[in-house]
C-alpha cells in the first residue's frame, strides 16, 4: 500500500472525511491555547511593553505563510512529476490560505512596527520579501482563476510556482543587497531563532506555531476537497450535457 | 441600459474577467517605486503623493483597452450600434462600469499604498477625496480613447498615448490635492477645479466618444 | 423596405453601384455574387454600419437586426446569458422561440466559448429572434451549420417570414428557402467612376 | 480578567482584531464554498443517477 | 527563424504595428512625474534614474501582450506549432524582435530623458549600460509571461500582474546600478549582478516558455 | 498514415473513440457528422495540437499541413509577403504554384487586411502549397467560398493528390471531389466511457 493511492480524489475524500474532526479539533485546541496563554498568561516584556503578545500571531502566520509556498512548490512539482490531481488541487487550495497568512504577518508586523519603529513600514528586507511573497501569492492565484481548463490550469500554476520560487529566492537576495535591514529580528531580546527567547514566551508561541500549523492543515485538507468535488460535479455537468 | 451595466459588470467579475487586476497593478507599480528610487523614507514621503496618483492613473489607463476592444473583436459592437440604445448612453454605462471595477477599488486601496510609501498622515484624507473626485474623470476620458482607437488592431499602446496627454489636468490637480494636503496647506482650489473638471468631462465626453466611434467603425 | 440607386465603396474604393431593390413583408431575397463582389459591403450600409456613397434606403431604420461573419458572443457568458442580455437591449423577454428555434435548451447552461463552430453559429443566429425586428440582414447564415441546423435555419426564416417578417441574405450555398435572387455583379462599379468616394476627388 | 496593556493596548488589540478577523474570513468562505460545493455535487449526482 | 525575425520586425514597423508605441510611452511616463511629485529640481534629481528604471520597465512590459496574442489571434501561432522549427527557438526569436523593436529605442533614448529629469551628469553612461544590460532580460522574461497567458482572453494586465514581480531583481541591479553611477559610488557590484542575472535568463527562460506555451495551447 | 483506435477529448470530455482509418499517399478521406461531433477536435489531434486520450496516429509527424478555422493571415502583409513568410518557415521558395494555384496573382501586393471572406480563405489555402507538406489536414476548407473558388481548390487538390500527396477534410458541404468519407457520429464516445480523460478520476 503506497501512499499515492491517496492521490486518487474519491480515495482522499474519504480518507479526509475521518481525519478532519481531529484534525479541526486539535487545531483549534493548539490555536486557542497557544493564544489565550500567550494573551492572558505571559508577562510584559521589558522593552517593548505589552505588544511583545503581537509575536504570537505574528510569527506564527509568517512562517506558514513561507510554509505554505513550500508546500504548494512540492505539490506543483509531484503534479508536474506524477501527474496526480489531488496534488495540484492541494496547492490550488492551499494558496488563498497563504494569502492570509502572509496578509496577517504583514497587518501585525505593520501594527507592531508603528510603537517600535515608529513607522508601520519600512522597506527592510525582511518586510520587503514578504511583499514579494504577497505579489506572488496574488498573481498565483489570479492565474489559477484566468485559465478555464483545470488541467491547463495546473499545469500553468505549477510552471509559475517553479519559476516564481527562483525568483522569488533571487529577490531575497536582491532585496537584501539593495537596502541592509532594520528588522530587529535576531538582535531582539524575545528573538525566537538561537532558543534565547525567555521561556515564558517562548512555550506559548510553540504552541502557536504549532497551532497555525495545524489549522493551516485543516483548511488545506477541507478546501481540497471543496476542490475535488467541484471538479467532479463539473465533470458530471459535462457528460450529462454530451448525454444530451 | 441596465442590462448593459449589468453585462459588463457580470463578464468583469467572471474567471478571466480582468477585476482586481487593475488594483494588483496599482500595488506593483507602487511597490517598484522604492525599488527603483531607494529605500529611505525622507525622499519617498515627498514623492508618496505624486506616485500614488500616477500609479492610479496608469492602473486606470492599462484597463481601457479592454473597454471597446473585446466588444469589437467578438462583433458584439456592431450589434450593438444597431440596438435601440442611445449610443451615448452606452458608452456612459460602459464608463461607469469600468469606474466601478477598476476606479472605485483603486479609490479604495489607495490609503494602503500611502503608508508604504511613508504618506503623511494629513495627506490620507485628502488623497481619498482627490482620487474619489479625479478617477471618473479618468474612466470617461479613456472611454473617449478607447472609442479612438476602436478599430485599430491591439491599439493597446497607441491608446495609452493618446489618453495620457488627455489625463494630464486631471493629473495636475489631482496630485496638487494631495500633495498640498500631505503638506498641510490648503488644499481647496484645486479640489475645486478637479471637482469641476470631472462633472464638465462626465457630461460632456460621452457625446464626443459617441460621435468618434460612429466615425471609427464606418 | 426600398434600395434605390445606391452605391457602395470599401476602403474607398467603389464597389457596386446603381443597386435598386425592394423588400416586402414576407418576402426574401438572396444576394449572389462572387468572392470580393461586395455583398458584406452592401449588407453593412443597410444596416447602417456604413454611409452609402450615393442612393437611397428608405424603411430599413430601426427596423433591421444584423448577423454578421462574427456572432457577437460573450465567451464566458452561458448560452442564455448571451441571449438574455440581447433580448434586454432590444426590450424582449421571452426567450423560448429563440431556445427551441434552434434546438438550444441541451446547451443553455454551457458556456458560448465551449461551444464548437456550428453550435455558436446556431447561438447567433437564435439571436435574431429575440431582436423583435422584423427585417433580417444576414451575411452568410449558414457557415458551418450541418445538414439538421440548416433545416432548423430554413424553418425559423419561413416562420419569419410567414409572420410579416423579411430577409436580405448573401450566400453562397444552397438555402433551401424559396426566394428572390439578386446577382450582385451586374451592379460590379466601373473603378473610375465618379460616386462621390472619399477619395474621387484626387483622381 | 483582562491583562493591563498599558499605552499599547490599542495596537495589541487592534492586531488581534484584524489577525482573528481575518482567520474569520478564511474559515467564513471556505466553508461557504464547501458547503456550495457539497451541494451542487449532491444535486448532479442526483440527477445523473435519474437520467441514468 | 530569420524569416520568424523579419516578419516581426516587419510588422513592428508596419502602421499599427506598435513600433515606438514602447517608446512613447516611456516618454510620457517620465514625463508625467513632474506634474505627479512636482517640479522642484533637486528632488527630480534625486529619483532621475529610479524613474527612467521604471518607465523602461513599464513601457517593456506594455508592449509584451503583442508578442504572441496577436499570433493566437488570427491562428499563426497554431500553425507555427506546427511548422519544422523548435519552439524554443522560435521564442528567442521573437524575444530578440521585441528587444529590437522596444528595448533597445528605450536605451537610445534614455539618456534624452535623462536630461529633462535632472540627471547627475555621471549618471547618463551608467543608465545607458545598466539599460542595455538589463532590457534583454525583460524581454526574455515577458516572454515568459507571454507564453503563461497566451490562451486567456485579454491577459494584459493578469500578464503585467504576473511578469512584474519577475522583474523585481532586474530593477533592482539595474537601478541601483544607475543610481550609484549618478552619484559617483562604484556600481560594479550590482553592474556585474546585472549581467550574470541577464545571462542566466536569456539562455534558461526560452525554455520555460516554450514548456508553458505547450501547455497552454494543448 | 494509419490512426488506429483513436480516442480525442474536448474540454476534459471524451468526444470520440475508436477511431481508426488509413490514408494513402494520393486518397482523400472526408469527415462527415454533425455540429459538435468532434471533427474539428479529430483534426487538431492529428495536427498533433492536442494529445490523444489512447490510440495511435502513426506516419504523421511532420508530414501535416493543417488548416484550421483561422487563416492565421498577418492583415498588415500583403499577400506575397504573408505566403513567402510560410515558404521560408518550411524551407520552401517557390511561390508560384500558390500564387496560380488560387489565382492571387491580382491580388499579390493588396494587405491582407483588406480582402474579403473569400479572398482571404483562397490565401489561406494558397499557404497548403508553400509547406510542401504531403499530408493535408483542412478545416471546413471552402468556407465562405464562391463556386468558381470551390473549382480552383478542387483541382488544386486533385493535383495534390495526382502528385502523391493526401488530405483528410472536415465539411458539410460538397467538394466536388471524389473521396472517401467517414462519419464522425459512428464514433460517438459513451458519456461515461474510462478512456482516461482528464477528469475521470474524478467520476
Ligand atoms: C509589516 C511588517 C513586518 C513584516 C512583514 C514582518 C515579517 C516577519 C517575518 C517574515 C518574520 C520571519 C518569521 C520566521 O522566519 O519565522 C518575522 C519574524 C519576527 N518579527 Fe516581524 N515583520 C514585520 C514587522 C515586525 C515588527 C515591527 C516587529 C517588532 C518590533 C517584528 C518582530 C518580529 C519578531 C520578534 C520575529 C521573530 C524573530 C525571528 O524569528 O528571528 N516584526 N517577521
Ligand atoms: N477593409 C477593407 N479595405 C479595403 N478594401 C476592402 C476591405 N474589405 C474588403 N475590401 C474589398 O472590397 C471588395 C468587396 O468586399 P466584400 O467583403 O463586400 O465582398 P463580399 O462580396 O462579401 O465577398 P465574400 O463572398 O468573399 O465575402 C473586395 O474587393 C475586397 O477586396
Ligand atoms: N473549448 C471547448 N471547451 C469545452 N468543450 C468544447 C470546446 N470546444 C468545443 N467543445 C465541445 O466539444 C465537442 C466537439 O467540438 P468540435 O469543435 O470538435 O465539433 P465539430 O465537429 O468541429 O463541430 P462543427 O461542425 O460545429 O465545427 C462539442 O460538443 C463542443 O461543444
Ligand atoms: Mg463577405
Ligand atoms: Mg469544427
Amino acid at each position: 500500500m503506497s501512499l499515492w493511492q491517496y492521490a486518487n480524489p474519491v480515495k482522499f475524500l474519504a480518507l479526509s472525511a475521518r481525519v478532519q474532526p481531529a484534525l479541526w479539533a486539535l487545531a483549534a485546541v493548539f490555536t486557542g491555547v497557544g493564544l489565550l496563554w500567550g494573551f492572558f498568561g505571559t508577562p510584559d516584556d521589558a522593552r517593548q511593553g505589552s505588544t511583545v503578545k503581537i509575536i504570537y500571531l505574528h510569527v506564527p502566520a509568517a512562517l506558514m505563510a513561507i510554509n505554505a509556498w513550500f508546500m504548494m512548490l512540492v505539490a506543483s512539482l509531484i503534479w508536474l512529476i506524477r501527474r496526480h490531481h489531488v496534488s495540484a488541487l492541494a496547492a490550488k487550495a492551499a494558496a488563498p490560505v497563504g494569502l492570509v497568512m502572509t496578509l496577517i504577518a504583514l497587518v501585525t508586523g505593520a501594527i507592531w512596527g508603528q510603537p517600535m519603529w515608529g513607522t508601520w513600514w519600512a522597506w527592510d528586507p525582511r518586510l520587503t520579501s514578504f511583499l514579494i511573497l504577497f505579489l506572488f501569492y496574488l498573481g498565483y492565484i489570479a492565474l489559477w482563476q484566468a485559465v478555464e481548463d483545470p488541467d491547463t490550469a495546473a499545469d500553468l500554476t505549477s510552471v509559475l510556482c517553479l519559476v516564481g520560487s527562483v525568483f522569488a529566492v533571487l529577490s531575497r537576495y536582491a532585496v537584501q543587497f539593495w537596502n541592509q535591514g532594520l528588522h530587529q529580528g535576531t538582535s531582539i531580546p524575545v528573538a525566537t531563532g538561537n532558543r534565547s527567547v525567555a521561556d515564558v514566551f517562548f512555550y506559548p508561541l510553540v504552541m502557536a506555531m504549532l497551532g497555525f500549523g495545524l489549522l493551516f492543515l485543516a483548511l488545506v485538507v477541507y478546501r481540497t476537497g471543496t476542490e475535488i468535488r467541484l471538479r467532479r460535479t463539473s465533470a458530471l455537468r459535462a457528460r450529462m450535457n454530451r448525454g444530451a | 441600459m441596465r442590462a448593459l451595466l449589468l453585462r459588463d459588470l457580470r463578464l468583469a467579475l467572471r474567471a478571466g474577467g480582468g477585476f482586481g487586476l487593475g488594483l494588483a497593478f496599482f500595488l506593483i507599480v507602487v511597490m517598484l517605486v522604492p525599488f527603483s528610487v531607494g529605500p529611505e523614507a525622507q525622499l519617498l514621503q515627498a514623492i508618496a503623493p505624486g506616485v500614488l496618483w500616477l500609479g492610479a492613473l496608469l492602473a486606470c489607463l492599462l484597463s481601457l483597452d479592454r473597454l471597446l476592444a473585446l466588444d469589437l473583436e467578438d462583433g458584439s459592437l456592431e450589434l450593438l450600434l444597431t440596438a435601440p440604445l442611445p449610443l451615448e448612453g452606452a458608452l456612459a454605462v460602459k464608463a461607469l462600469a469600468h469606474w466601478l471595477t477598476t476606479g472605485l477599488p483603486l479609490v479604495l486601496a489607495a490609503p494602503f499604498l500611502g503608508v508604504m510609501l511613508q504618506l503623511a498622515a494629513p495627506g490620507h484624507l485628502w488623497l481619498l477625496i482627490s482620487l474619489a473626485l479625479g478617477t471618473p474623470a479618468l474612466s470617461v476620458i479613456g472611454t473617449f480613447g478607447a472609442a479612438l482607437t476602436v478599430g485599430i488592431k491591439r491599439g493597446g499602446l497607441l491608446l495609452s498615448l493618446l489618453v495620457l496627454p488627455l489625463y494630464i489636468p486631471t493629473l495636475i490637480f489631482g496630485a496638487e490635492v494631495a500633495r498640498r494636503g500631505a503638506a498641510g496647506l490648503d488644499a481647496s482650489t484645486p479640489l475645486l477645479m478637479l471637482a469641476g473638471l470631472t462633472l464638465a468631462v462626465v457630461a460632456l465626453m460621452p457625446f464626443a466618444a459617441a460621435a468618434v466611434l460612429r466615425m471609427g467603425l464606418r | 423596405m426600398q434600395v434605390s440607386d445606391l452605391s457602395v465603396a470599401r476602403g474607398g474604393v467603389p464597389v457596386l453601384s446603381g443597386v435598386s431593390f425592394a423588400l416586402a413583408p414576407g418576402e426574401a431575397l438572396v444576394l449572389r455574387g462572387p468572392n470580393g463582389a461586395g455583398k458584406t459591403t452592401l449588407l453593412r450600409c443597410i444596416a447602417g454600419l456604413q454611409e452609402p456613397l450615393s442612393g437611397r434606403i428608405e424603411g430599413a431604420e430601426d427596423r433591421v437586426a444584423y448577423a454578421a461573419h462574427a456572432d457577437g458572443l460573450k465567451a464566458m457568458l452561458t448560452v442564455r446569458e448571451n441571449l438574455s442580455f440581447w433580448a434586454q437591449v432590444f426590450g424582449m423577454s421571452d426567450l423560448s422561440p429563440a431556445l427551441d428555434g434552434y434546438a438550444l435548451r441541451p446547451l443553455a447552461d454551457r458556456l458560448a466559448g465551449t461551444l464548437s463552430a456550428g453550435q455558436k453559429r446556431r447561438l447567433g443566429l437564435a439571436r435574431l429572434l429575440v431582436t423583435g425586428r422584423p427585417i433580417w440582414v444576414l451575411d452568410e447564415p449558414t457557415v458551418s451549420l450541418d445538414a439538421d441546423a440548416v433545416a432548423l435555419f430554413g424553418s425559423v426564416l419561413r416562420g419569419h417570414l410567414a409572420a410579416g417578417g423579411s430577409a436580405l441574405m448573401a450566400t453562397h450555398i444552397d438555402l433551401g428557402v424559396e426566394a428572390q435572387v439578386l446577382d450582385v455583379s451586374a451592379y460590379r462599379a466601373a473603378p473610375d467612376a465618379d460616386l462621390g468616394a472619399s477619395d474621387a476627388a484626387f483622381l | 480578567m483582562m491583562p493591563e496593556l498599558g499605552k499599547y493596548a490599542s495596537e495589541v488589540m487592534s492586531a488581534y482584531a484584524v489577525s482573528l478577523l481575518l482567520l474569520a474570513a478564511l474559515l467564513v468562505v471556505t466553508l461557504w464554498r464547501g458547503r456550495a460545493a457539497r451541494r451542487a455535487l449532491e444535486e448532479t449526482e442526483a440527477e445523473a443517477g435519474r437520467r441514468g
